[in-house]
């Protein structure tokens, strides 16, 4: 958790001084659900995370200097400058990477979920998304047939009270978007996504009941986006003790507490591993940002994974016909 | 009076509209307050109230559907998408049942979608799309790219007032831009390209974000003696195939731009029929200049190296010149 | 229901002569539901109908003889032969035509009741679908919008075991498809769609809640679809034990035997009607089969409201620039 | 040795590649138990199981997305649409999901999407799609259309072997016309046209429904003196511009046929490439035969007089040979 907020608050400073461009989304105040739904998965479960999910993708492996040289567009970065910000997840990770194009994912983590049981392994998928993205008919498409297929799915919906500018009372009209679950014909519960432990123990029964075959669940972590949709936003729509409210509420500070409650954890501890954490991210920004940018060439490459020189049809002038 | 970029024209345009004829309404994702992503319809909720500025929930499907529905029964939407990219998630609403409408059972559909298009901002992959082929290919559908202020505000005149659907380009590379004065725009007519620039030597045929692309082309190549005409078709769906002709009985040569990307883009439609209508008056192929075959990267020396310019459209025409 | 049943039995039998062609879906099964859910809308609703609801066409005044000139494809049928079947709702009655792509009609019902209340007009809307389109995140995006938007909306899906081969152990794994309604906060029952009664009081509470602005109601109508998904289909897939216990559930036989024991109709007088009915039916088809057929040219016909002949590209031999 | 219909050469591709590679799999509507709408998976379930036939909800956005996941995992789906027109409903996952995943992260997606085309078979609007130039202009998507059996069988290989996602073009109203001998068909290689036909007068580029049409046509004229070269390109993306180019160097005349509406279409950008790069080798404009600008109506004359046949093929050879 706190290697994803203390990445983000430097993602900020580097967009402010314009060394990072385009959309500027963090998951700050999203931690404790990112991070507590992802850290029960097994090595060989899957995660296809959304545009908040920085918590997730550090728990999956991710490395600071993997996520820096992907928001400065490094040529090293994970889309080598073709696409930006969490947009990542390889061939051969664990993790496959998103679009836009919100809720698109999900119906992909179902396909997911059924090519792993295809192949005989037993491996749960994690995938998130907005409040707002549950509006989506994808969404609706992808709930529906992992419960007819019983695939072990856990749907996430991180409820952060708006999307974009549009608060949740503009977006749906039940009580608890949880109660979409049963309409499916799976569990569905809706927890308190500042509070980690409560999180993570919600997951971790998921994916239990998803292991045992008895298919997907719906989980409803309600939180707030401690900033704006992006930060070019200055969301003024919030209103600013909702704002204040929340902020005494931060998962990451609950945590704490809960660490030092339990003594697991000291103050001085913490520190420690806080300084090591900046030192890292510290590091990984001057490795990101003395990596070379891609060619602007390179911006045509890789299209297809398969593609004859021959089958591009010339433009302009110079061409020959083959022998 | 004082001059209005692009975006200021399409609000003056909705004021205006929405002003003139109670049955136009707006419709779209974050609309209200917030005034939408790039602030179109910036004060429009508290100027026309909650019946005539409806936010929704995030499904463009939904938005499109609803359109229908209401321009059936008589009122007069205009639907904005966040981003044209987002349009493809409500294409079927388009493609089959907006399209089809009039055909089948002699029913008005009245509808404007509004869809922010096209690069050149560092947008990447899903912020970026140029559509239009999508829709010139749907019988049933008119089509506009306005590329100045003025055009912008005339065209959405007509576009609201147009009893059939209408999708609206909009470019937001253009937004912000220029400014134009404003006074005395009027409606202007579907199926009339206008003459950005007279010329004899060749003639460009463009429309949207390229025109003024074509236009700093042309200023190069007079500086050595080229006088270039530069058509800006501002409607697609129809065209001004008329214009064009006479423009190459002058020329005899033709190169045709677009920021979309090549293949089987709208280009072809238009490269083809003049290469037929005009084959006797050709001094040399029509040539195209256009993206390349990618999707849009993010990274902007990469996006450049992808999309069409000034610099790409001006070695076109030199080649063009010469042949 | 009886004029319904027996307008479809003689389509099937001009469907097995060749007179009438393409697909042929029948909603033998389901006209309990389709007539109760559109008998108590008032003379100003409007009826969003799909592909089995020959019932509510008739109860909202559809004549066999329109049924047939467009079952006919006749140049008199109100498609005029570009569409076929159920597809009805011309251009200033209160009846939406219906496109074939399953749950799109769910979003403009929305938009039609949305577009009502700008109209000022107190006007309740009425739409089903199928159990199988209940798939299609369309429908989804409906229902939660109409929700938002507390919009008079009556949502029935007719539960009729099938959607073509697929039986609705593969569709959805909820118990009662009505539990989805609680999922968009809006209230949900399933009846039981062969007793008309049941249907009609269900819907009738709906529409009182709809013009009370109390928003929508989601319907499940229990039935079977008697035939297969269309003619050609000899639905084996359906048990025959199945089928065979269904009739005893016809919903016409049952609502005679409610009229009877109600001592609203004799067997007489139904015998006297029914065979009113077959007369009326067996002339429609006379004066549909001497309607003329549509000239083939027609077929290019209305594309658009509005075009203008120097609009179109010309192609081929002859064409002159206009002066 | 038997001979196959194209039908059953599509079901041959698919048996023999599941039986060769235990990652392919079929998922579409009514797959299973079924064979789906057109037959072209009978027996499979039976064969293969339900691990590897997998019926789905309606959904076709669905489909695609969960076959997205399910390649992105190193399986091989191949996704039936039960008519083509149904695609719009999933537009965006291929559009903007499986089209740019290489190309973002260097991610294979070998996925199939087959889908039913075509008229001439009383279809109606929503039943008779040519769909080809919504993904012609999408780059990632490779695009095949098939003309005889021998090709479906041998495209089919190839676009299941394909690293990228395929979008296959069959047709119906070729399913069950012709027969071929099956025995020896291997994959066919994409970019590669078949010269259907070899002549020197004139050149018919074409490609799926309209290749048998314009053989008619080039029959017919053979009878009056003119060997007419009918060029098959079968793959769309690639194309083999190179066949076409030669072929013109011989005939200097060619002519552009395909069955989907003409404005846009595909042809479009074909005669675009070759009237650039055949400039100087043609002595008549390339003309294009293609459906007239409308949806495809219904009734069975009206849908002749809208799409292109031997007849209107011949017609506009004729003006060509005599330009
Ligand atoms: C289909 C689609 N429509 C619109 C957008 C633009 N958009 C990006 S994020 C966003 C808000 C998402 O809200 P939510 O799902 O609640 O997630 P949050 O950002 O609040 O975490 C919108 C509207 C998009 N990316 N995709
Ligand atoms: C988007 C879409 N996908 C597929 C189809 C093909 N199709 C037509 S009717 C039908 C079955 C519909 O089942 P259901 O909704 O239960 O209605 P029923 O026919 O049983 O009344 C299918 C799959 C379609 N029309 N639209
Ligand atoms: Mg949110
Ligand atoms: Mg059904």
């Amino acid at each position: 958790m706190i290697t994803s907020r203390r990445i983000e608050r430097r993602v900020i400073d580097l967009y402010r001084q314009g060394i990072i461009t385009g959309g500027c989304y963090t998951g700050i105040g999203n931690e404790a659900t990112s991070v507590a739904t992802a850290f029960p998965l097994a090595e060989h479960d899957v995660l296809v995370p959304t545009h908040r999910d920085m918590g997730s993708h550090v728990v999956r492996g991710h490395t600071p200097v993997q996520i820096m040289q992907q928001y400065l567009k490094r040529a090293t970065g994970q889309t080598r400058g073709k696409d930006s910000s969490l947009h990542m997840g390889r061939e051969g990770s664990n993790i496959v990477g998103m679009i836009s194009h919100l809720a698109h994912m999900a119906p992909v983590a179902v396909g997911v979920a059924l090519a792993e049981r295809q192949l005989g392994r037993n491996s749960c998928v994690l995938t998130t998304v907005g409040d707002g993205a549950t509006s989506l008919g994808d969404f609706h498409e992808a709930l529906n047939f992992a419960a007819v297929q019983k695939l072990p799915v856990l749907f996430v919906i991180v409820n952060n009270q708006y999307a974009y500018s549009t608060p949740v009372s503009l977006q749906y009209a039940c009580d608890k978007l949880s109660d979409r679950a049963a309409g499916y014909g799976m569990p569905g519960e809706t927890v308190d996504g500042t509070d980690a432990v409560e999180v993570y123990d919600a997951a971790r029964r998921a994916y239990t009941r998803g292991r045992r075959g008895e298919g997907p669940t719906l989980i409803e972590s309600v939180t707030m986006r401690a900033r704006g949709h992006s930060e070019h936003d200055d969301f003024k729509y919030v209103p600013s003790d909702l704002l204040e409210a929340w902020w005494r509420w931060d998962p990451i500070e609950r945590f704490e507490r809960y660490l030092e409650e339990h003594h697991v954890m000291t103050a001085e501890e913490r520190r420690s591993v806080g300084e090591d954490v900046d030192h890292e991210i510290e590091r990984a920004i001057d490795i990101a940002r003395a990596d070379p940018m891609p060619t602007p060439e390179s911006g045509a490459d890789g299209v297809y994974r398969y593609w004859e020189p021959r089958w591009t049809v010339p433009s302009g002038e110079d061409w020959e016909l083959e022998p | 009076m004082s001059e209005a970029t692009y975006i200021a024209a399409i609000r003056e345009a909705l004021v205006e509209e929405m002003e003139r004829d109670a049955r136009v309404f707006c419709i779209g994702e974050d609309i209200g307050h917030f005034g939408g992503a790039f602030k179109a319809t910036e004060g429009l909720l508290e100027k026309f109230g909650r019946g005539r500025v409806v936010d929704t929930p995030i499904a463009e499907g939904l938005i499109l559907g609803v359109a229908i529905g209401a321009a059936v029964r008589g009122l007069r939407p205009v639907a904005e998408m966040q981003f044209a990219d987002f349009v493809a998630c409500g294409f079927s609403q388009l493609a089959y049942n907006a399209s089809t409408f009039h055909y089948r059972l002699g029913v008005s559909v009245p509808m404007v979608v509004r869809l922010p298009s096209g690069g050149h901002v560092g947008g990447g992959p899903f912020h970026s799309k140029n559509p239009e082929a999508w829709f010139t290919h749907t019988p049933g559908l008119k089509v506009v790219a306005p590329a100045t202020p003025r055009d912008a505000k005339g065209l959405l005149l007509s576009a609201i007032r147009d009893p059939d659907p209408v999708i609206y380009l909009e470019q937001k590379y253009l937004y912000r831009r220029e400014k134009d004065e404003l006074e005395g725009v009027e409606a202007i007519p579907f199926g009339r390209a206008s003459i950005a620039r007279e010329g004899q030597h060749a003639t460009v045929v463009t429309y949207a974000n390229t025109v003024s692309m074509a236009l700093a082309a042309a200023e190069t190549l007079a500086a050595r003696g080229y006088e270039i005409e530069v058509i800006d078709l501002r409607t697609l769906v129809p065209w001004d195939w008329e214009t064009v002709v006479r423009s190459v009985d002058k020329t005899g040569r033709v190169l045709v731009v677009h920021e979309a990307t090549r293949t089987s883009g709208f280009g072809g439609e238009i490269a083809a029929t003049i290469a037929d209508l005009a084959f006797d008056r050709l001094d040399a192929p029509v040539r195209r200049v256009a993206a390349l075959d990618t999707p849009t990267p993010a990274e902007k020396q990469m996006e450049s190296y992808v999309l069409p310019d000034a610099d790409k459209i001006e070695a076109a025409l030199t080649d063009l010149l010469l042949y």
